[in-house]
Protein backbone atom coordinates (compact mmCIF):
# COMPACT_ATOMS: atom_id res chain seq x y z
CA UNK A 1 0.00 0.00 0.00
CA UNK A 2 1.36 3.54 -0.61
CA UNK A 3 2.13 5.53 1.84
CA UNK A 4 0.46 8.82 0.33
CA UNK A 5 -2.99 9.44 1.21
CA UNK A 6 -6.03 8.27 -0.40
CA UNK A 7 -9.18 10.48 -0.12
CA UNK A 8 -12.37 8.60 -1.56
CA UNK A 9 -15.94 10.89 -0.88
CA UNK A 10 -19.43 10.68 -1.22
CA UNK A 11 -22.46 12.57 -1.47
CA UNK A 12 -26.05 11.91 -1.48
CA UNK A 13 -29.44 13.54 -0.73
CA UNK A 14 -30.45 13.59 2.71
CA UNK A 15 -33.04 10.36 3.02
CA UNK A 16 -32.64 7.52 5.13
CA UNK A 17 -33.57 5.82 1.61
CA UNK A 18 -29.64 6.30 0.99
CA UNK A 19 -28.08 4.69 3.95
CA UNK A 20 -27.67 1.77 2.30
CA UNK A 21 -25.27 2.95 -0.28
CA UNK A 22 -23.50 4.93 2.23
CA UNK A 23 -22.96 1.54 3.62
CA UNK A 24 -21.67 -0.15 0.35
CA UNK A 25 -19.42 3.06 -0.06
CA UNK A 26 -18.03 2.85 3.08
CA UNK A 27 -17.91 -1.56 2.41
CA UNK A 28 -15.80 -0.24 -0.41
CA UNK A 29 -13.56 2.12 1.55
CA UNK A 30 -12.95 -1.28 4.52
CA UNK A 31 -11.65 -3.02 1.36
CA UNK A 32 -10.05 -0.28 -0.08
CA UNK A 33 -8.13 -0.40 3.39
CA UNK A 34 -7.68 -4.01 3.21
CA UNK A 35 -9.40 -3.91 6.70
CA UNK A 36 -10.59 -7.30 7.91
CA UNK A 37 -14.37 -8.14 7.70
CA UNK A 38 -15.17 -7.65 11.17
CA UNK A 39 -13.38 -4.14 11.19
CA UNK A 40 -15.36 -2.86 8.33
CA UNK A 41 -18.78 -3.76 10.11
CA UNK A 42 -17.69 -1.48 12.50
CA UNK A 43 -17.03 1.34 10.43
CA UNK A 44 -19.74 0.81 8.27
CA UNK A 45 -22.18 1.17 11.33
CA UNK A 46 -20.27 4.28 12.91
CA UNK A 47 -20.48 6.04 9.35
CA UNK A 48 -24.61 4.95 8.93
CA UNK A 49 -25.41 6.07 12.64
CA UNK A 50 -23.90 9.34 12.27
CA UNK A 51 -25.38 9.85 8.89
CA UNK A 52 -28.68 8.71 10.15
CA UNK A 53 -28.38 11.56 12.56
CA UNK A 54 -27.71 14.21 9.97
CA UNK A 55 -30.81 13.16 7.98
CA UNK A 56 -33.03 12.87 11.29
CA UNK A 57 -31.52 15.83 13.25
CA UNK A 58 -29.49 18.39 11.11
CA UNK A 59 -31.61 18.59 8.79
CA UNK A 60 -34.93 16.42 8.75
CA UNK A 61 -35.47 14.08 5.61
CA UNK A 62 -35.07 16.91 2.59
CA UNK A 63 -33.51 15.21 -0.82
CA UNK A 64 -32.85 19.23 -1.05
CA UNK A 65 -30.04 18.68 1.23
CA UNK A 66 -26.78 16.67 0.98
CA UNK A 67 -25.07 13.98 3.58
CA UNK A 68 -21.13 14.01 2.77
CA UNK A 69 -18.99 11.68 3.76
CA UNK A 70 -15.60 11.37 3.20
CA UNK A 71 -13.14 8.75 3.78
CA UNK A 72 -9.04 9.60 4.28
CA UNK A 73 -6.39 6.55 4.21
CA UNK A 74 -3.13 6.36 5.16
CA UNK A 75 -0.97 3.50 6.55
CA UNK A 76 -2.33 3.66 9.39
CA UNK A 77 -5.97 4.81 9.47
CA UNK A 78 -8.81 5.33 8.15
CA UNK A 79 -10.57 8.62 8.94
CA UNK A 80 -13.82 9.63 8.65
CA UNK A 81 -15.37 13.14 8.00
CA UNK A 82 -19.10 13.61 8.02
CA UNK A 83 -19.84 17.61 7.19
CA UNK A 84 -23.61 18.86 7.29
CA UNK A 85 -24.88 22.68 7.12
CA UNK A 86 -27.75 21.48 9.19
CA UNK A 87 -28.77 23.13 12.68
CA UNK A 88 -26.26 22.48 14.55
CA UNK A 89 -26.56 21.13 18.65
CA UNK A 90 -23.95 20.48 21.31
CA UNK A 91 -22.39 16.96 21.73
CA UNK A 92 -21.89 17.55 25.49
CA UNK A 93 -25.37 18.69 26.44
CA UNK A 94 -27.08 15.12 25.24
CA UNK A 95 -27.31 13.33 28.09
CA UNK A 96 -25.74 9.68 28.67
CA UNK A 97 -28.68 7.74 30.17
CA UNK A 98 -27.89 3.95 30.87
CA UNK A 99 -30.16 1.28 29.04
CA UNK A 100 -32.28 0.53 31.55
CA UNK A 101 -33.10 4.30 31.66
CA UNK A 102 -33.70 4.62 28.12
CA UNK A 103 -36.02 1.05 28.28
CA UNK A 104 -37.81 2.28 31.41
CA UNK A 105 -38.68 6.03 29.74
CA UNK A 106 -39.92 3.86 26.23
CA UNK A 107 -37.23 5.84 24.51
CA UNK A 108 -36.77 4.13 20.78
CA UNK A 109 -32.95 6.67 20.63
CA UNK A 110 -30.30 7.98 22.35
CA UNK A 111 -27.83 5.00 21.14
CA UNK A 112 -26.23 5.97 18.15
CA UNK A 113 -23.87 8.69 19.60
CA UNK A 114 -22.90 5.46 22.13
CA UNK A 115 -22.25 3.42 19.21
CA UNK A 116 -20.08 5.63 17.41
CA UNK A 117 -17.75 6.10 20.07
CA UNK A 118 -17.27 2.32 21.05
CA UNK A 119 -16.89 1.57 17.26
CA UNK A 120 -14.38 3.64 16.69
CA UNK A 121 -10.93 4.97 17.93
CA UNK A 122 -11.83 8.52 17.90
CA UNK A 123 -14.90 10.67 17.48
CA UNK A 124 -14.82 14.46 17.49
CA UNK A 125 -17.90 17.09 16.50
CA UNK A 126 -16.65 20.59 15.80
CA UNK A 127 -19.82 22.62 15.43
CA UNK A 128 -19.83 26.18 14.20
CA UNK A 129 -23.28 26.99 14.21
CA UNK A 130 -24.81 28.29 11.30
CA UNK A 131 -21.82 27.27 9.35
CA UNK A 132 -21.01 23.85 9.71
CA UNK A 133 -20.65 20.67 11.70
CA UNK A 134 -18.13 18.34 11.28
CA UNK A 135 -17.91 15.33 12.65
CA UNK A 136 -14.38 13.50 12.60
CA UNK A 137 -14.23 9.82 13.06
CA UNK A 138 -11.00 7.90 12.87
CA UNK A 139 -10.27 3.80 13.15
CA UNK A 140 -6.63 2.57 13.69
CA UNK A 141 -5.95 0.01 10.94
CA UNK A 142 -4.68 -3.26 12.87
CA UNK A 143 -1.18 -4.30 11.51
CA UNK B 1 -29.35 -2.84 -3.09
CA UNK B 2 -29.13 -3.42 0.89
CA UNK B 3 -33.05 -1.55 1.45
CA UNK B 4 -34.98 -3.86 1.46
CA UNK B 5 -36.19 -5.16 5.12
CA UNK B 6 -39.16 -7.75 5.73
CA UNK B 7 -40.83 -9.46 9.17
CA UNK B 8 -42.40 -12.35 8.47
CA UNK B 9 -45.26 -13.64 11.41
CA UNK B 10 -46.32 -16.50 12.49
CA UNK B 11 -47.87 -18.04 15.69
CA UNK B 12 -47.73 -20.79 17.85
CA UNK B 13 -50.47 -20.85 20.57
CA UNK B 14 -50.38 -17.57 22.41
CA UNK B 15 -46.67 -16.72 21.13
CA UNK B 16 -45.74 -14.50 17.95
CA UNK B 17 -42.72 -15.15 16.02
CA UNK B 18 -41.93 -12.32 14.11
CA UNK B 19 -38.84 -13.87 11.45
CA UNK B 20 -36.74 -10.80 10.51
CA UNK B 21 -34.76 -10.10 7.01
CA UNK B 22 -32.37 -8.17 5.66
CA UNK B 23 -31.61 -4.63 6.98
CA UNK B 24 -33.08 -3.02 9.73
CA UNK B 25 -31.77 0.65 9.89
CA UNK B 26 -33.20 4.23 10.15
CA UNK B 27 -34.86 3.35 7.08
CA UNK B 28 -36.59 0.27 7.61
CA UNK B 29 -37.30 0.65 12.14
CA UNK B 30 -40.17 2.25 11.16
CA UNK B 31 -41.95 -0.92 9.67
CA UNK B 32 -40.91 -3.18 12.69
CA UNK B 33 -42.05 -0.73 15.29
CA UNK B 34 -45.27 -0.54 13.15
CA UNK B 35 -45.36 -5.00 12.76
CA UNK B 36 -44.81 -4.64 17.21
CA UNK B 37 -47.04 -1.78 17.49
CA UNK B 38 -50.21 -4.44 16.08
CA UNK B 39 -49.16 -7.27 17.81
CA UNK B 40 -49.55 -5.06 21.46
CA UNK B 41 -52.39 -3.57 20.00
CA UNK B 42 -54.27 -7.06 19.66
CA UNK B 43 -53.09 -8.11 23.07
CA UNK B 44 -50.38 -10.56 21.91
CA UNK B 45 -47.19 -9.87 24.00
CA UNK B 46 -45.58 -13.24 24.00
CA UNK B 47 -43.30 -12.39 21.28
CA UNK B 48 -40.11 -13.74 19.96
CA UNK B 49 -38.05 -11.65 17.40
CA UNK B 50 -35.79 -14.66 14.87
CA UNK B 51 -33.06 -13.22 13.73
CA UNK B 52 -31.35 -15.65 11.45
CA UNK B 53 -31.76 -13.74 8.52
CA UNK B 54 -31.01 -10.74 9.90
CA UNK B 55 -28.07 -9.41 8.30
CA UNK B 56 -28.06 -5.88 9.65
CA UNK B 57 -28.81 -3.94 12.73
CA UNK B 58 -28.19 -0.49 13.38
CA UNK B 59 -29.18 1.63 16.36
CA UNK B 60 -32.59 2.76 14.76
CA UNK B 61 -33.49 -0.78 15.14
CA UNK B 62 -32.31 -1.99 18.30
CA UNK B 63 -34.63 1.50 19.95
CA UNK B 64 -37.63 -0.20 18.46
CA UNK B 65 -37.03 -3.17 20.73
CA UNK B 66 -35.72 -0.96 23.57
CA UNK B 67 -38.76 1.15 23.34
CA UNK B 68 -41.21 -1.71 23.66
CA UNK B 69 -40.11 -3.57 26.37
CA UNK B 70 -41.32 -2.05 29.11
CA UNK B 71 -45.12 -1.83 28.06
CA UNK B 72 -44.78 -5.80 26.90
CA UNK B 73 -43.83 -6.69 30.09
CA UNK B 74 -46.31 -4.33 32.23
CA UNK B 75 -48.48 -6.15 29.78
CA UNK B 76 -47.28 -9.55 31.37
CA UNK B 77 -45.52 -10.41 28.06
CA UNK B 78 -41.75 -10.45 26.98
CA UNK B 79 -39.78 -10.48 23.92
CA UNK B 80 -37.15 -12.89 23.01
CA UNK B 81 -34.68 -12.58 20.73
CA UNK B 82 -32.77 -15.71 19.06
CA UNK B 83 -30.62 -17.17 16.58
CA UNK B 84 -28.86 -13.69 16.24
CA UNK B 85 -26.26 -13.69 13.64
CA UNK B 86 -22.62 -13.11 15.15
CA UNK B 87 -22.44 -9.65 13.19
CA UNK B 88 -25.66 -8.49 14.70
CA UNK B 89 -25.12 -9.98 17.81
CA UNK B 90 -21.90 -7.88 18.26
CA UNK B 91 -24.25 -4.98 18.09
CA UNK B 92 -26.19 -6.29 20.57
CA UNK B 93 -23.32 -6.88 23.36
CA UNK B 94 -21.83 -3.76 22.48
CA UNK B 95 -24.63 -1.74 24.02
CA UNK B 96 -25.24 -4.25 26.65
CA UNK B 97 -28.65 -5.24 25.45
CA UNK B 98 -28.27 -8.67 27.74
CA UNK B 99 -28.73 -6.98 30.81
CA UNK B 100 -32.36 -6.21 29.13
CA UNK B 101 -32.97 -9.00 27.29
CA UNK B 102 -33.55 -12.82 26.52
CA UNK B 103 -31.07 -13.59 23.66
CA UNK B 104 -31.25 -17.57 22.65
CA UNK B 105 -29.93 -19.37 20.31
CA UNK B 106 -33.09 -21.10 18.47
CA UNK B 107 -37.02 -20.26 19.09
CA UNK B 108 -37.65 -23.52 20.50
CA UNK B 109 -35.42 -21.52 23.36
CA UNK B 110 -37.47 -19.13 23.60
CA UNK B 111 -40.67 -20.68 23.87
CA UNK B 112 -39.14 -22.84 27.08
CA UNK B 113 -38.20 -19.16 28.53
CA UNK B 114 -41.78 -18.17 27.63
CA UNK B 115 -42.84 -21.51 29.91
CA UNK B 116 -40.77 -20.38 33.02
CA UNK B 117 -40.98 -17.41 35.05
CA UNK B 118 -41.86 -14.25 34.38
CA UNK B 119 -38.50 -12.09 34.12
CA UNK B 120 -38.80 -9.43 36.60
CA UNK B 121 -39.44 -6.06 34.65
CA UNK C 1 -40.55 9.06 -7.16
CA UNK C 2 -40.50 12.69 -6.41
CA UNK C 3 -40.37 15.10 -9.23
CA UNK C 4 -37.88 17.06 -7.84
CA UNK C 5 -33.98 16.41 -8.87
CA UNK C 6 -31.41 13.76 -6.73
CA UNK C 7 -27.98 14.45 -7.45
CA UNK C 8 -25.68 11.77 -5.74
CA UNK C 9 -21.98 12.14 -6.78
CA UNK C 10 -18.71 9.76 -6.21
CA UNK C 11 -14.95 11.06 -5.94
CA UNK C 12 -12.29 8.09 -5.36
CA UNK C 13 -8.42 8.01 -6.89
CA UNK C 14 -7.57 7.89 -10.39
CA UNK C 15 -6.70 3.80 -9.70
CA UNK C 16 -8.18 0.72 -11.76
CA UNK C 17 -8.51 -0.62 -8.45
CA UNK C 18 -10.98 2.07 -7.59
CA UNK C 19 -13.59 0.86 -10.61
CA UNK C 20 -15.23 -1.75 -8.58
CA UNK C 21 -16.13 1.33 -5.85
CA UNK C 22 -17.51 3.21 -8.91
CA UNK C 23 -19.52 0.35 -9.80
CA UNK C 24 -21.43 -0.76 -6.78
CA UNK C 25 -22.33 3.32 -6.63
CA UNK C 26 -23.86 3.14 -10.15
CA UNK C 27 -25.81 0.12 -8.65
CA UNK C 28 -26.71 1.89 -5.93
CA UNK C 29 -28.28 4.29 -8.24
CA UNK C 30 -29.77 2.59 -10.73
CA UNK C 31 -31.89 0.74 -7.85
CA UNK C 32 -32.63 4.21 -6.29
CA UNK C 33 -34.27 5.30 -9.73
CA UNK C 34 -35.90 2.57 -9.56
CA UNK C 35 -34.24 0.97 -12.64
CA UNK C 36 -34.86 -2.85 -14.02
CA UNK C 37 -31.56 -4.80 -13.12
CA UNK C 38 -30.72 -5.09 -16.97
CA UNK C 39 -30.38 -1.60 -17.36
CA UNK C 40 -28.64 -1.01 -14.48
CA UNK C 41 -25.74 -3.05 -15.62
CA UNK C 42 -25.80 -0.98 -18.73
CA UNK C 43 -25.31 1.48 -16.84
CA UNK C 44 -22.87 0.06 -14.69
CA UNK C 45 -20.66 -0.86 -17.59
CA UNK C 46 -20.95 2.47 -19.44
CA UNK C 47 -19.45 4.61 -16.66
CA UNK C 48 -17.24 2.13 -15.64
CA UNK C 49 -15.69 2.59 -19.53
CA UNK C 50 -15.72 6.34 -18.99
CA UNK C 51 -13.97 6.08 -15.64
CA UNK C 52 -11.50 3.42 -17.31
CA UNK C 53 -10.69 6.13 -19.60
CA UNK C 54 -9.71 8.94 -17.11
CA UNK C 55 -8.12 6.48 -15.15
CA UNK C 56 -6.21 5.23 -18.45
CA UNK C 57 -5.70 8.21 -20.49
CA UNK C 58 -6.48 11.36 -18.90
CA UNK C 59 -4.64 10.75 -16.07
CA UNK C 60 -2.71 7.90 -16.14
CA UNK C 61 -2.84 5.64 -12.49
CA UNK C 62 -2.15 8.65 -10.66
CA UNK C 63 -3.72 8.42 -6.88
CA UNK C 64 -3.43 12.14 -6.24
CA UNK C 65 -6.00 12.23 -9.09
CA UNK C 66 -9.75 12.29 -8.82
CA UNK C 67 -12.13 11.01 -10.72
CA UNK C 68 -15.46 12.81 -10.24
CA UNK C 69 -18.32 10.80 -10.86
CA UNK C 70 -22.11 12.92 -10.66
CA UNK C 71 -25.54 11.29 -11.30
CA UNK C 72 -28.39 13.40 -11.36
CA UNK C 73 -31.96 11.58 -11.11
CA UNK C 74 -35.23 12.67 -12.65
CA UNK C 75 -38.20 11.19 -13.16
CA UNK C 76 -37.76 10.43 -16.86
CA UNK C 77 -34.03 9.87 -16.68
CA UNK C 78 -30.24 9.53 -14.88
CA UNK C 79 -27.87 11.71 -16.22
CA UNK C 80 -24.26 10.93 -15.30
CA UNK C 81 -21.23 13.84 -15.30
CA UNK C 82 -17.93 12.65 -15.47
CA UNK C 83 -15.32 15.09 -14.96
CA UNK C 84 -11.41 14.93 -15.39
CA UNK C 85 -8.96 17.84 -15.16
CA UNK C 86 -6.29 15.21 -17.24
CA UNK C 87 -4.81 15.85 -20.57
CA UNK C 88 -7.88 16.18 -22.92
CA UNK C 89 -8.79 14.71 -26.19
CA UNK C 90 -10.61 15.34 -29.61
CA UNK C 91 -13.23 11.94 -29.37
CA UNK C 92 -14.68 13.26 -33.26
CA UNK C 93 -10.69 12.40 -34.14
CA UNK C 94 -10.45 8.94 -32.59
CA UNK C 95 -10.63 6.30 -35.37
CA UNK C 96 -14.10 4.03 -35.24
CA UNK C 97 -12.30 0.64 -36.72
CA UNK C 98 -14.81 -2.09 -37.29
CA UNK C 99 -13.87 -5.35 -34.73
CA UNK C 100 -12.08 -7.54 -37.66
CA UNK C 101 -9.44 -4.40 -38.16
CA UNK C 102 -9.07 -4.35 -34.54
CA UNK C 103 -8.52 -7.65 -34.35
CA UNK C 104 -6.23 -7.67 -37.54
CA UNK C 105 -4.06 -4.72 -36.05
CA UNK C 106 -4.08 -7.10 -32.25
CA UNK C 107 -5.36 -3.88 -30.73
CA UNK C 108 -6.79 -4.86 -27.03
CA UNK C 109 -8.47 -0.83 -27.07
CA UNK C 110 -11.10 1.06 -29.17
CA UNK C 111 -14.21 -0.80 -27.57
CA UNK C 112 -15.18 1.57 -24.63
CA UNK C 113 -16.55 4.68 -26.61
CA UNK C 114 -18.39 2.10 -28.65
CA UNK C 115 -19.63 0.85 -25.70
CA UNK C 116 -21.02 3.71 -23.93
CA UNK C 117 -22.86 4.78 -26.75
CA UNK C 118 -24.18 1.43 -27.57
CA UNK C 119 -25.27 1.15 -23.67
CA UNK C 120 -26.68 5.10 -23.21
CA UNK C 121 -28.97 6.95 -24.66
CA UNK C 122 -27.01 10.48 -24.71
CA UNK C 123 -23.27 10.82 -25.26
CA UNK C 124 -21.74 13.90 -25.28
CA UNK C 125 -18.14 15.24 -24.57
CA UNK C 126 -17.52 19.15 -23.24
CA UNK C 127 -13.84 19.54 -23.85
CA UNK C 128 -12.32 22.61 -22.54
CA UNK C 129 -8.36 21.99 -23.46
CA UNK C 130 -6.47 22.84 -19.99
CA UNK C 131 -9.53 23.37 -17.83
CA UNK C 132 -11.79 20.68 -17.78
CA UNK C 133 -12.99 17.64 -19.65
CA UNK C 134 -16.71 16.63 -19.14
CA UNK C 135 -18.48 13.91 -20.33
CA UNK C 136 -22.34 13.31 -19.84
CA UNK C 137 -24.18 10.20 -20.69
CA UNK C 138 -28.06 9.51 -20.40
CA UNK C 139 -29.96 6.93 -19.99
CA UNK C 140 -33.64 7.69 -19.79
CA UNK C 141 -36.12 5.51 -18.03
CA UNK C 142 -38.70 3.53 -18.90
CA UNK C 143 -41.89 4.32 -17.67
CA UNK D 1 -15.84 -6.27 -2.79
CA UNK D 2 -16.06 -6.80 -6.54
CA UNK D 3 -12.83 -6.68 -7.50
CA UNK D 4 -11.70 -10.52 -7.78
CA UNK D 5 -10.61 -12.11 -10.58
CA UNK D 6 -9.31 -15.35 -11.07
CA UNK D 7 -8.53 -17.64 -13.68
CA UNK D 8 -8.59 -21.75 -13.20
CA UNK D 9 -6.25 -23.34 -15.79
CA UNK D 10 -6.72 -27.32 -16.50
CA UNK D 11 -6.07 -29.30 -19.83
CA UNK D 12 -8.30 -32.08 -21.83
CA UNK D 13 -5.21 -33.16 -24.08
CA UNK D 14 -3.89 -30.32 -26.22
CA UNK D 15 -6.75 -28.32 -25.32
CA UNK D 16 -6.82 -26.10 -22.10
CA UNK D 17 -9.39 -24.62 -20.33
CA UNK D 18 -9.04 -21.61 -19.04
CA UNK D 19 -12.00 -21.25 -16.16
CA UNK D 20 -12.62 -17.63 -15.65
CA UNK D 21 -14.39 -16.46 -12.34
CA UNK D 22 -15.33 -13.02 -11.09
CA UNK D 23 -15.32 -9.28 -12.59
CA UNK D 24 -12.89 -8.82 -15.87
CA UNK D 25 -12.65 -4.94 -16.34
CA UNK D 26 -9.94 -2.82 -16.48
CA UNK D 27 -7.92 -3.72 -13.15
CA UNK D 28 -8.29 -7.72 -13.99
CA UNK D 29 -7.64 -7.94 -17.39
CA UNK D 30 -3.64 -7.76 -17.60
CA UNK D 31 -3.70 -10.98 -15.17
CA UNK D 32 -6.28 -12.83 -18.02
CA UNK D 33 -3.62 -11.48 -20.50
CA UNK D 34 -0.85 -12.92 -18.71
CA UNK D 35 -2.69 -16.29 -18.43
CA UNK D 36 -3.06 -16.45 -22.03
CA UNK D 37 0.19 -14.85 -22.97
CA UNK D 38 1.75 -17.93 -20.92
CA UNK D 39 -0.33 -20.52 -22.75
CA UNK D 40 0.82 -18.60 -26.38
CA UNK D 41 4.22 -18.93 -25.37
CA UNK D 42 4.10 -22.28 -24.69
CA UNK D 43 2.54 -23.14 -27.60
CA UNK D 44 -0.75 -24.03 -26.60
CA UNK D 45 -2.69 -22.25 -29.05
CA UNK D 46 -6.12 -24.63 -28.15
CA UNK D 47 -7.87 -22.22 -25.50
CA UNK D 48 -11.48 -22.57 -24.23
CA UNK D 49 -12.37 -19.56 -21.73
CA UNK D 50 -14.59 -21.37 -19.60
CA UNK D 51 -17.13 -18.24 -18.56
CA UNK D 52 -19.92 -20.14 -16.44
CA UNK D 53 -18.38 -17.81 -13.22
CA UNK D 54 -17.56 -14.69 -15.09
CA UNK D 55 -19.98 -12.26 -13.47
CA UNK D 56 -18.53 -8.98 -15.44
CA UNK D 57 -17.17 -7.97 -18.11
CA UNK D 58 -15.66 -4.71 -19.67
CA UNK D 59 -13.99 -3.92 -23.06
CA UNK D 60 -10.38 -3.90 -20.99
CA UNK D 61 -11.80 -7.65 -20.76
CA UNK D 62 -12.92 -8.20 -24.43
CA UNK D 63 -9.92 -6.42 -25.92
CA UNK D 64 -8.06 -9.20 -24.09
CA UNK D 65 -10.06 -11.75 -26.46
CA UNK D 66 -10.05 -9.30 -29.70
CA UNK D 67 -5.87 -9.04 -29.50
CA UNK D 68 -4.84 -12.53 -29.11
CA UNK D 69 -7.17 -13.76 -31.75
CA UNK D 70 -5.56 -13.39 -35.42
CA UNK D 71 -2.21 -14.88 -33.28
CA UNK D 72 -3.87 -17.78 -31.95
CA UNK D 73 -5.03 -18.31 -34.80
CA UNK D 74 -1.81 -17.74 -37.34
CA UNK D 75 -0.60 -20.50 -35.06
CA UNK D 76 -3.06 -23.08 -35.97
CA UNK D 77 -4.78 -22.71 -32.54
CA UNK D 78 -8.16 -20.64 -31.55
CA UNK D 79 -9.79 -19.22 -29.05
CA UNK D 80 -13.42 -20.74 -28.08
CA UNK D 81 -15.79 -19.09 -25.37
CA UNK D 82 -18.07 -21.11 -23.44
CA UNK D 83 -20.74 -20.66 -21.11
CA UNK D 84 -21.41 -17.17 -20.94
CA UNK D 85 -23.83 -15.56 -18.67
CA UNK D 86 -26.41 -13.96 -19.93
CA UNK D 87 -25.22 -10.50 -18.47
CA UNK D 88 -22.11 -11.04 -19.86
CA UNK D 89 -23.17 -12.57 -22.97
CA UNK D 90 -25.26 -9.49 -23.52
CA UNK D 91 -21.81 -7.19 -23.87
CA UNK D 92 -20.03 -9.89 -26.55
CA UNK D 93 -23.06 -9.38 -28.30
CA UNK D 94 -23.47 -5.26 -28.23
CA UNK D 95 -19.58 -5.10 -29.54
CA UNK D 96 -20.75 -8.05 -32.56
CA UNK D 97 -18.07 -10.83 -30.93
CA UNK D 98 -20.09 -13.41 -32.65
CA UNK D 99 -18.60 -12.79 -36.29
CA UNK D 100 -14.93 -13.23 -34.85
CA UNK D 101 -15.51 -15.85 -31.67
CA UNK D 102 -17.12 -19.34 -31.57
CA UNK D 103 -19.62 -18.93 -28.59
CA UNK D 104 -21.03 -22.78 -27.46
CA UNK D 105 -22.60 -23.45 -24.09
CA UNK D 106 -20.64 -26.40 -22.92
CA UNK D 107 -17.20 -26.88 -22.57
CA UNK D 108 -18.17 -30.00 -24.47
CA UNK D 109 -19.54 -28.04 -27.39
CA UNK D 110 -16.09 -25.95 -27.87
CA UNK D 111 -14.12 -29.36 -27.59
CA UNK D 112 -16.10 -30.72 -30.48
CA UNK D 113 -15.67 -27.20 -32.31
CA UNK D 114 -11.64 -28.25 -31.90
CA UNK D 115 -12.49 -31.86 -33.34
CA UNK D 116 -14.18 -29.84 -36.56
CA UNK D 117 -12.49 -28.19 -39.29
CA UNK D 118 -10.49 -24.77 -38.75
CA UNK D 119 -12.62 -21.58 -38.54
CA UNK D 120 -11.42 -19.35 -41.59
CA UNK D 121 -9.35 -16.58 -40.34
N1 LIG E 1 -25.72 15.87 13.27
C1 LIG E 1 -26.55 16.25 14.27
N2 LIG E 1 -27.23 17.43 14.19
C2 LIG E 1 -28.05 17.81 15.18
N3 LIG E 1 -28.29 17.09 16.30
C3 LIG E 1 -27.66 15.90 16.44
C4 LIG E 1 -26.76 15.42 15.44
N4 LIG E 1 -26.29 14.24 15.87
C5 LIG E 1 -26.85 13.99 17.06
N5 LIG E 1 -27.68 14.99 17.43
C6 LIG E 1 -28.44 15.09 18.70
O1 LIG E 1 -27.91 14.14 19.62
C7 LIG E 1 -28.95 13.27 20.08
C8 LIG E 1 -28.41 11.89 20.38
O2 LIG E 1 -28.02 11.25 19.19
P1 LIG E 1 -27.91 9.67 19.14
O3 LIG E 1 -27.13 9.20 20.32
O4 LIG E 1 -27.37 9.28 17.82
O5 LIG E 1 -29.39 9.13 19.35
P2 LIG E 1 -30.67 9.31 18.40
O6 LIG E 1 -30.21 9.84 17.09
O7 LIG E 1 -31.24 7.96 18.31
O8 LIG E 1 -31.56 10.27 19.15
C9 LIG E 1 -30.01 13.31 19.00
O9 LIG E 1 -31.29 12.98 19.50
C10 LIG E 1 -29.92 14.76 18.55
O10 LIG E 1 -30.64 15.61 19.40
N1 LIG F 1 -11.10 10.91 -20.78
C1 LIG F 1 -10.20 10.79 -21.79
N2 LIG F 1 -9.09 11.56 -21.80
C2 LIG F 1 -8.19 11.44 -22.79
N3 LIG F 1 -8.32 10.60 -23.84
C3 LIG F 1 -9.39 9.80 -23.89
C4 LIG F 1 -10.39 9.85 -22.88
N4 LIG F 1 -11.37 8.97 -23.21
C5 LIG F 1 -10.98 8.40 -24.36
N5 LIG F 1 -9.80 8.90 -24.80
C6 LIG F 1 -9.10 8.53 -26.04
O1 LIG F 1 -10.00 7.83 -26.88
C7 LIG F 1 -9.45 6.56 -27.25
C8 LIG F 1 -10.57 5.53 -27.44
O2 LIG F 1 -11.15 5.24 -26.21
P1 LIG F 1 -11.97 3.88 -26.04
O3 LIG F 1 -12.90 3.71 -27.18
O4 LIG F 1 -12.60 3.88 -24.69
O5 LIG F 1 -10.88 2.74 -26.13
P2 LIG F 1 -9.62 2.42 -25.20
O6 LIG F 1 -9.79 3.21 -23.96
O7 LIG F 1 -9.70 0.96 -24.98
O8 LIG F 1 -8.42 2.82 -26.01
C9 LIG F 1 -8.47 6.23 -26.16
O9 LIG F 1 -7.48 5.33 -26.60
C10 LIG F 1 -7.91 7.61 -25.82
O10 LIG F 1 -6.91 7.98 -26.77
Amino acid sequence: MASIERTFSLQVPSSTENLAMIREFVNGVGARAGMAAADVAKLELAVDEACANVIEHAYGPEVTKEVSVRATLDEDSVQIDIIDTGKGFDPTEIPQKNLEELAAERKSGGLGMRLMKKLMDEVHYEIIPGQKNELRMIKRLKK
Amino acid sequence: MATSFTVQRSTSGDITILALNGFLDAHTAPEFEKVIQEEFDAGRVRLIAECGELTYISSAGLGVFMSFIEDIRAAGGDLKICNLTPKVAQVFEILGFNSIFDMVPTVADAETCFAGPAREV
